[in-house]
C-alpha cells in the first residue's frame, strides 16, 4: 500500500507560509518520503490568503492532490477556503487567537509572549503543534529546524517545543526510513543546472516567477562562483549579457513573458549575431500583467517565434527537478556550442514548486569542447564551415579581430547587402539549425513514462508531466512529454507514438499550443484537456477532465 | 615593429562633408598613438548603435560589436563587466542614446561604469533620412514634423551632470585637435566618460555656420568644481542662439561599478563539486 | 498582344532616382499604361547604387520582371551593374559626363549650366532625353512635370526640355489611351485607407520600410484630419497609441520588426484590455537589423504570436494596393468593433513598391456600428455578452467609469484572482475570437485568381501574389492568396483548395512560414519554393524554380 | 448634491503603515474637494504602473488606466492629446518611473505636457518583495543585491530640473498636509507636475525615524529661479544623510505639448471625398 500524507498549511501573506511550507515539507523528509509542496499566493506583500500544501509520498510525487491530512491554520481563511479539501480523516492544528474550527488548537501568542518571541515566529508554534498532532518525534523536529532554518534556530525551537507540548498525537505519520532527499524548487534546480553547465553571470529583472532565482543566485554568488546582475530594465538585461558572452562569459538571463517582450529584441540580434545566451523564461497567467503569482503554459509559440527574421533557437521545457537540472545544463552547452539562443522555458508550478531530488540518480550533461578559433588560420568570426558553426574568438585574443554584427554581413562580420551573401550566410545560420537537430538524436529529447503497453497516452509538457503521470499511474496510461520544442524532436516523437490509438494532449492554455506545435508537425491528437485558472491542473481535475473526453 | 591596418577594406558611405569622417579619423589617430605607446589593439573594442554613425563598426579594423539602436550602451556594460582590461569605446547617435535608448546612458553614468560614450550628435536622424531628435532646435521641420516640432531639446550635457557622470565634454567635428584631446582624455579617464560631439550632418542639417559663429572653448577652472560645471553646461540650451562652449566641462575620481564588480567576482571552475556540496545542504 | 514596357533609372543615392523614377511611372500612366515601379536601394544617404525599374503594360501589373527596354543611366553603375536586364532591343539614355555607354548620351553639366539649375535637377535632363527618346509627346512631359513635380517645376522643366530636345527618338512607347490611374505606393494605400477607415491619429517612430507611411501621413495631416506624433521610441508609440484609444482616439501605429518587437508588451496588454489598435509592420530582410532596405516575408509567425499569454488579433497582409486600401480600412473597423489589436502586414515590396489605382474599381469598406455603451444601464467596461463584446465607453462619458486593466480584472475592470472569474474572463475574450471568426466568413478573405480550371496551384502571401498572378497567367495555374491570416478562413481555404491536385506555397523566407501555417491548419503542401535574398522574387525567378519543382 | 463614492468595494491589500494609505487618502480629499468645487470626476483619469503603488488604480472609483510596469506616463501622454479636457493623473513607482520607464519620464517633462506624475517613491520594489531601486542608497541590501549595490542613487529631483518640467516637488507620507497642498498644485499647475513622494514601505524600507529627523519644509523663494531650485534640490542626494527639504521646489509655465498639439490637429468626419481628392492627385 501506498504511503501517503498531505498537509495544508494557511494564513495571512507575511505569516512565513512559504517557510512553513518549507519546514513541513523537510520533517516529511527526514520521516523518510518523497515530497512535494505547492505554495499559492496573491500579488500583495501582507494579509490576504497564503497556502502551501505539502504531499509525502513513498514514491515520488511532484503535484499535490484535492484531500489533505492536516490543516495547519493561521488564520480563519485557511479552514473556510479549503472546506473541499477536507475529510472525516483531516486533523485541525491551529491558532486559537485568530482561528475557530475543531481540532488542536493552541495559542499562539502565549506562547510567543512566554518566549518574548516576535510575531512572525509564530508559525514555528504551530509547526511544533503539528509535528506532535502527527507523532513526529522531537528529535526529528528539532534536527530539521536547526538544520534548515538560516537565523534564530534556538528560539524558534523554544517556541516550537512548546507548540509541542501542547497537543497530543493523533494520528501518526510514520517514519518510514531514514533516507533523505534533497528538497528544492524548480528555479533552484535551473539555478545549479546553469551552475553545473559553466554558468559565470547571471542577468536578470525581477518579474515573478522568475524572481526567486535572481534571488537564489545572488545569495550564492560565492558559493557558486559566479556574479549576478540586476540592471535597470530588461532590455538591459539582455544586451548586457550579450556583451558579456561577446567577451567571453556564459550568461543567463531570467524573466516572464512581460519581460520577455522586451527582449526579443535583443533575441533577434543574438540570433543574427550569433552570440550564445541562456533564457530563462517563467511563464505565469497572462496576457499582460494577468496573474503574476500564478501558472501557465501560454507563451510556447510566443518563445517559438520571437524576434524578427529567423534564427535557429533551443527550446527546452523541463517538467520536473531532474529534468531541470539537466537540461539546463544541457542548454549552457547547447547555446555556446551552436552560438544559438537557448530558452529554458518552465512555468509557475515547476519555478516555484519544491521538490524532492534523489542525488545519485541525477544526470550529468556531458558537454562537448567549444569550438575555439586555433589561432593559426586569420580570424573570421563568421567563416563559414560545413556544419555553419564558426570558431569561437573573444576580443582581447592576441591577432583576432573580433567583429559582430547585427546586419547582414560576411565572413568578417562587416555589413554586406550582396544578394549572393545574404543567401549564403542564412543558409549558414540555418544549417547550424540542423546539425543542431541531428545531434539533439542522441538525447532523450522525449520522456516516455506509464504504461508500455497503453494504446491511450496523454501527451504534455512542462510541469503538467508530473499530473500527467500520476493520472496514467492510475489510469493505466502511457505519457510522453516532449522535453526539447525547438528543434522539434519529430522523429522520436513519431517513434513514440507507434501502436498509440488515442492521443489526449494534456495543458494549461486556452487554444492548445502543444497540440498546435504537434498538427505543425504533422501529429494530430484526438482530444485536448485545457485548463487556463492560474491554478495548476491537479490529478483529481484531470481525472474528471478524462471523463469528459471518455477516458 | 608597424602598426597595424586601422581601417577596413568596407566602402564608406558616409556623405561628402559628413562630420563622421572627422570622428574616425580622430580614432584612428588616437588608436595609432595608443598602439604606440604599447597598447595591445586587440583590447579595444567599440561598440555602435544603429544610424549613419554606427558604420564607424565597419571602418575601424579593431574588435567590434555592430549593435541595435539605442542598445550600445548596456553591451558595453557587460563587455566591460566581463573582462575590465578591455578599453570599450561606444560611438552613438544622438537618436540613439537621447531617444531610443536614452535610460541605458544615464544608468551607465549613474554606476560610473569605466566606458567611453562619444555621441554623435548630428541633432537629426540621418539614416533614416530626417527627423527630429532629441536634441533639434524647437520648431524643427524634419519629415515626421513638418509643421515643426513641439518640444524643446533635451540639454544633454545637464542630464549627464544630474546623473553621475564622471567625465563630461563637448566636441565639434570642425575641431579636430580638440576633439583628439577630449576623447584621448576620455579613454584615459577611469571611469564612464561622456562626450558630446556637435557632428555636421552635410545633407539633413547642416549647422556649420551657426556653430562656427557661436562656439569658444572653455576656460581654465577648477573641473572638479560641479557648480562651475553647472553653470557652463546651461550656457547654451540646445535651442537658443548662445555662446557654445567647448571643451572638458567636469571630472571627477570615483569608484567604477566594474572595478568593484570584480570584487563580489568569484570564479570557480569545478563545479560538480559545488553542485553536490548544495544538494547535500538540502537533505 | 500584350503593350508592354520597362525603363531602368539607376544612380548615387542623392541623385533622386526615386523621384526620378516617379516621374518615368507618370509618364507612362499619362500615355495610358498600368504602371509598377520597384525601388532598390542600400542603406545609405549619398553615394552608392540606387535604381527604379519602372514597367508600364497595358494590363495591371504590379512587379517588375527582369528584361528592360530602356536605361536611364546617371552613374556607370546603372550600366555595369544591370548587364544580365539589357538586351539588343536596350536603349540607353544617360549622362554622358559621368558615364561611358553606347546609346543617347547627353552632357547633364552642361545642361545644368546653361539653365543655372542646382545638381538635383540632373535626373530632370535625362528624363526629357528619355522622354524625347521613346516617343513621349512634350505635352505629356510638361503636364507631368507641372502636375506632380512639388516644387520647381518650371525650372525642371525647363531643364528637361534641353535633355528633350539634344536627343532622337528611337523607339516610341506608344500612347495608349488618355485613360489615367492613381498612382501610389503601398504606404500611401495603407495610409489612406486608415484614413477612410477613420484613423484620427497615427503614432510611430522611424524605422524602414514603415517609415515613409510616417511621413506621408505627417505630410497630410491637414488634407486628411488626422495627426501625427513621432516620441521617444516605440515602446512610448504602443502606449501612447492605447492612452489615445482608450480615450476615444482612432489610433494606428507602424514599424518594422525591430520595432514591432518592442511593441509586444503593448499589444499583450491591448489584449487584455481589450483597446483597440492598428499596428502597421512592414517587414525587412532579418534577423535583428538584417538589410533595412530589403524585403522579406519572415514576421508572420512572430506576428501571429507575440505577447504573452492568448488573445484574439486580427491580421491581414494586403499583396496589392487595392486590397492595402480596402483591408486597412476594414482592419479599423475590426479593431474596433471586436475591441482587438489588428495587424496590417505589409512588406518592403508592398510598402515602397508604386502602384497604379483604379479608382471606380476600388471597394469601400462597409462600417458596423460601435458597440457604445448605451448610458442607461450601469457601466461594466468588461461587461460579459453574448458575443464576448462589451460596450465601449471613453473617459469623460458622464455616469462611466472607465477601468482598464493590465491584470486580470472582473467586469468592472478591477482586479480579479478567483479561478471562476479568470475562467470566465479567458472565455469572454475568446468568445470575440469565434465571434470575428464566423463575420469574417463574409468578407473575401481568400483572393482566388489564375486560371479556374487548373489543377496546381501556387499559394502566397502579401506581395508576392504580384508575381504568382504573372506566373499563374502564363502557365495556366491558379493563385490562391489568403489575405487574412488570423483568424485563419480554413473553411474558404479548404473551398478553394477543392479539386486541386499539387500546391505548390511561394513565400520569401527561409522556413517557410506560410506553409507551416497552412499544415497547421490541417492543409499540407506538396512543394515551397522559398526564396529569401532579399530582393523580391520576379517572374523571371519564379518560372526558373518552378520548373526546378516541376512546374 | 451628494458626492460620488470614491473608494470602490477592492479589497485593500496594502500592508499596514504602508504610506500608499496616505497617498490614496489625499488623492480622495482632493477628489471630493475638486467635485464640490464644480470638477465632474467623470473627466478625471487616474493612471498607474504595476507595483504595489499601482493598486491605487483598484482602489479609487475614477476612470483609471491600470497599465504596466514602467509605462504609465506614456499612456497619460496619449489621453491627454486625445482629450485635453481630462485631468490626468499618473501614480508611479519608483522601480517603475526611475528604472524601467525613466525615459518615458523624461520625455514628458521634455514636451511639458500637462498631467500629474505622483512617483510613490518608497525607494525599493515592493511588490517584487524588496530589490534596490534608482533612489535606493549606496550598499542597499536587497534581494538582488545581497552583498550590497554597487551604485549611488538618482536625484530625481535633480533629473527632472535637467529634463524641463515645470512643477518639481517632494513630498512625504508622514506629512499629509503638505502632500495635499503639493498635490493639488500639481493637478492646477498647467503643465508637466512632478512629485517625488517619500512614501514609507513599512515593510522592506521602513525609513520614517530617517526621515522623520531629517525633513524640514523648504522656505520661501521665487520658486521659478531655476538657480536657487537646482541648489534645494541637490542639499540632499538620496544617500549621504543631509536635510531632506520638502515642498515646492520650482514651478514656472511654458507652453504644453498637448495645447500645441490641439492647434496641429484637424478633425474631418467624412472620409472617402479626402481619399477621391488624393487619388485625384494622383492621376
Ligand atoms: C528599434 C529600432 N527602431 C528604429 C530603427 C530605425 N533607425 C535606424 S537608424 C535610426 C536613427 C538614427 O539616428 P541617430 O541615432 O541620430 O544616428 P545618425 O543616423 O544620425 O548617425 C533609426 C530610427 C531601428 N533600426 N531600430
Ligand atoms: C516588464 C516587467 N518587468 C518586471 C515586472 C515585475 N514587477 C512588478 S512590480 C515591480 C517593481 C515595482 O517596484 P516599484 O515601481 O518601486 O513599485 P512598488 O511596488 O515599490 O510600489 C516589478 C519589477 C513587470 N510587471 N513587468
Ligand atoms: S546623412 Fe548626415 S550624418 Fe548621415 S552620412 Fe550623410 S552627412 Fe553624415
Ligand atoms: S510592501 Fe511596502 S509599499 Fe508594498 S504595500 Fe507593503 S508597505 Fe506598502
Ligand atoms: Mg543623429
Ligand atoms: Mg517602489
Amino acid at each position: 500500500m501506498v504511503q501517503e500524507v498531505s498537509i495544508l498549511v494557511g494564513g495571512k501573506a507575511g505569516e512565513g507560509i512559504n517557510s512553513a511550507g518549507a519546514i513541513v515539507a523537510q520533517l516529511l523528509n527526514h520521516s523518510g518520503y518523497y515530497t512535494y509542496m505547492y505554495y499559492d499566493y496573491p500579488s500583495l506583500i501582507r494579509g490576504g490568503h497564503n497556502f502551501a500544501i505539502i504531499r509525502g509520498s513513498d514514491r515520488p510525487v511532484n503535484i499535490h492532490r484535492n484531500f489533505v491530512d492536516y490543516v495547519i491554520a493561521l488564520n480563519q481563511d485557511t479552514i473556510t477556503q479549503h472546506k473541499q479539501r477536507v475529510g472525516k480523516r483531516t486533523i485541525n492544528v491551529f491558532n486559537s487567537d485568530v482561528v475557530r474550527t475543531e481540532g488542536q488548537g493552541i495559542s499562539v501568542n502565549t506562547i510567543l509572549k512566554s518566549e518574548n518571541a516576535p510575531a512572525i515566529m509564530g508559525n514555528s508554534a504551530v509547526i511544533g503543534a503539528f509535528a506532535k498532532a502527527s507523532g513526529i518525534s522531537w528529535d526529528t523536529v528539532s534536527d530539521v529546524f536547526t538544520r534548515h532554518m538560516p537565523k534564530g534556530a534556538d528560539i524558534n525551537l523554544k517556541v516550537a517545543k512548546r507548540g509541542y507540548d501542547q497537543v497530543n498525537t493523533i494520528n501518526t505519520i510514520k517514519s518510514i526510513g531514514s533516507r533523505r532527499f534533497s528538497v528544492l524548487t524548480g528555479n533552484e534546480a535551473i539555478g545549479i543546472g546553469l551552475v553545473a553547465g559553466g554558468l559565470t553571470v547571471y542577468v536578470s529583472y525581477p518579474m515573478t516567477p522568475s524572481s526567486s532565482l535572481l534571488h537564489f543566485l545572488a545569495e550564492n554568488t560565492k558559493k557558486f562562483g559566479i556574479t549576478v546582475i540586476h540592471p535597470e530594465n530588461e532590455i538591459s538585461v539582455i544586451l548586457m549579457a550579450l556583451g558579456f558572452a561577446y567577451a567571453g562569459g556564459r550568461a543567463a538571463i531570467g524573466t516572464s513573458g512581460g519581460g520577455f517582450c522586451l527582449m526579443t529584441e535583443g533575441l533577434s540580434l543574438a540570433g543574427m549575431a550569433e552570440i550564445p545566451i541562456i533564457l530563462v523564461v517563467s511563464q505565469r497567467t497572462g496576457p499582460s500583467t494577468g496573474l503574476p503569482t500564478y501558472t501557465a503554459q501560454s507563451d510556447l509559440h510566443f518563445i517559438l517565434n520571437a524576434g524578427q527574421g529567423e534564427f535557429p533557437r533551443f527550446v527546452v521545457a523541463p517538467g520536473d527537478v531532474q529534468q531541470a537540472y539537466y537540461w539546463s545544463a544541457v542548454a549552457m552547452d547547447v547555446a555556446w556550442r551552436y552560438q544559438v539562443p537557448a530558452c529554458i522555458l518552465a512555468d509557475k508550478t515547476l519555478s516555484e514548486g519544491t521538490f524532492s531530488i534523489e542525488t545519485e540518480k541525477i544526470s550529468q550533461a556531458k558537454f562537448a569542447d567549444l569550438p575555439l578559433w586555433d589561432g593559426k588560420t586569420p580570424y573570421f568570426r563568421y567563416a563559414d564551415t560545413e556544419s555553419g558553426i564558426s570558431p569561437l574568438a573573444y576580443p582581447g585574443t592576441n591577432g583576432a579581430v573580433v567583429k559582430v554584427n547585427s546586419y547582414a554581413h560576411d565572413k568578417s562580420g562587416i555589413t554586406a547587402e550582396e544578394s549572393g551573401i545574404i543567401t549564403q550566410m542564412t543558409r549558414k545560420r540555418m544549417k547550424k539549425a540542423t546539425v543542431l537537430a541531428d545531434a539533439m538524436e542522441s538525447y532523450d529529447t522525449i520522456n516516455i513514462e506509464g504504461s508500455s503497453e497503453a494504446k491511450t497516452v496523454l501527451i504534455c509538457w512542462g510541469s503538467v508531466l508530473n499530473t500527467c503521470r500520476e493520472v496514467a499511474l492510475e489510469l493505466n496510461l502511457k505519457v510522453i512529454q516532449p522535453i526539447v520544442l525547438s528543434p522539434f524532436p519529430v522523429i522520436r516523437m513519431n517513434q513514440a507514438l507507434q501502436g498509440i490509438k488515442r492521443k489526449i494532449v494534456v495543458e494549461e492554455n486556452v487554444t492548445g499550443q502543444l497540440s498546435a506545435l504537434l498538427r505543425f508537425n504533422g501529429i494530430t491528437s484526438d482530444a485536448m484537456v485545457l485548463h487556463y485558472d492560474g491554478r495548476p491542473l491537479t490529478p483529481d481535475m484531470l481525472l474528471n477532465r478524462l471523463k469528459e473526453v471518455g477516458v | 615593429m608597424n602598426g597595424r591596418q586601422l581601417i577596413t577594406d568596407a566602402q564608406n558611405t558616409w556623405c561628402p562633408g559628413c562630420g563622421n569622417f572627422t570622428i574616425q579619423h580622430t580614432l584612428k589617430t588616437i588608436l595609432s598613438e595608443m598602439e604606440k605607446e604599447g597598447t595591445n589593439l586587440d583590447d579595444v573594442v567599440i561598440l555602435s548603435g544603429i544610424g549613419c554613425h554606427a558604420k564607424i563598426a565597419d571602418y575601424l579594423n579593431i574588435n567590434s560589436f555592430y549593435a541595435i539602436h539605442g542598445r550600445a550602451i548596456p553591451v558595453a556594460s557587460g563587455i566591460k563587466c566581463a573582462n575590465k582590461n578591455l578599453k570599450v569605446i561606444c560611438c552613438v547617435g544622438d537618436g540613439d542614446a537621447y531617444a531610443e535608448g536614452l535610460d541605458h546612458l544615464i544608468f551607465a553614468a549613474k554606476r560610473n561604469i569605466d566606458i567611453t560614450v562619444i555621441v554623435h550628435n548630428n541633432r537629426v536622424y540621418g539614416l533614416t533620412t530626417g527627423q527630429y531628435t532629441p536634441t533639434s532646435p524647437l520648431g524643427f521641420k524634419g519629415k515626421s514634423t513638418p509643421l515643426g516640432t513641439l518640444e524643446y531639446p533635451l540639454n544633454p550635457l545637464e542630464l549627464m551632470l544630474a546623473s553621475g557622470a564622471t567625465y563630461i565634454a563637448r566636441g565639434y567635428t570642425r575641431k579636430m585637435d580638440l576633439l583628439k584631446t577630449l576623447i584621448r582624455g576620455a579613454i584615459n579617464h577611469k571611469g564612464f566618460a561622456f562626450i558630446d560631439v556637435l557632428q555636421i550632418c552635410a545633407t539633413f542639417f547642416n549647422m556649420t555656420d551657426y556653430y562656427n559663429a557661436q562656439i569658444y572653448e572653455l576656460p581654465t577652472y577648477d573641473r572638479s568644481n560641479a557648480s562651475i560645471a553647472c553653470e557652463k553646461v546651461k550656457e547654451w540650451d540646445y535651442n537658443n542662439k548662445a555662446p557654445i562652449s567647448l571643451g572638458l566641462f567636469y571630472q571627477r575620481t570615483a569608484p567604477t561599478f566594474d572595478e568593484q564588480f570584480q570584487h563580489q567576482m568569484s570564479v570557480k571552475s569545478e563545479r560538480y563539486p559545488i553542485v553536490k556540496e548544495f544538494l547535500a545542504l538540502r537533505q
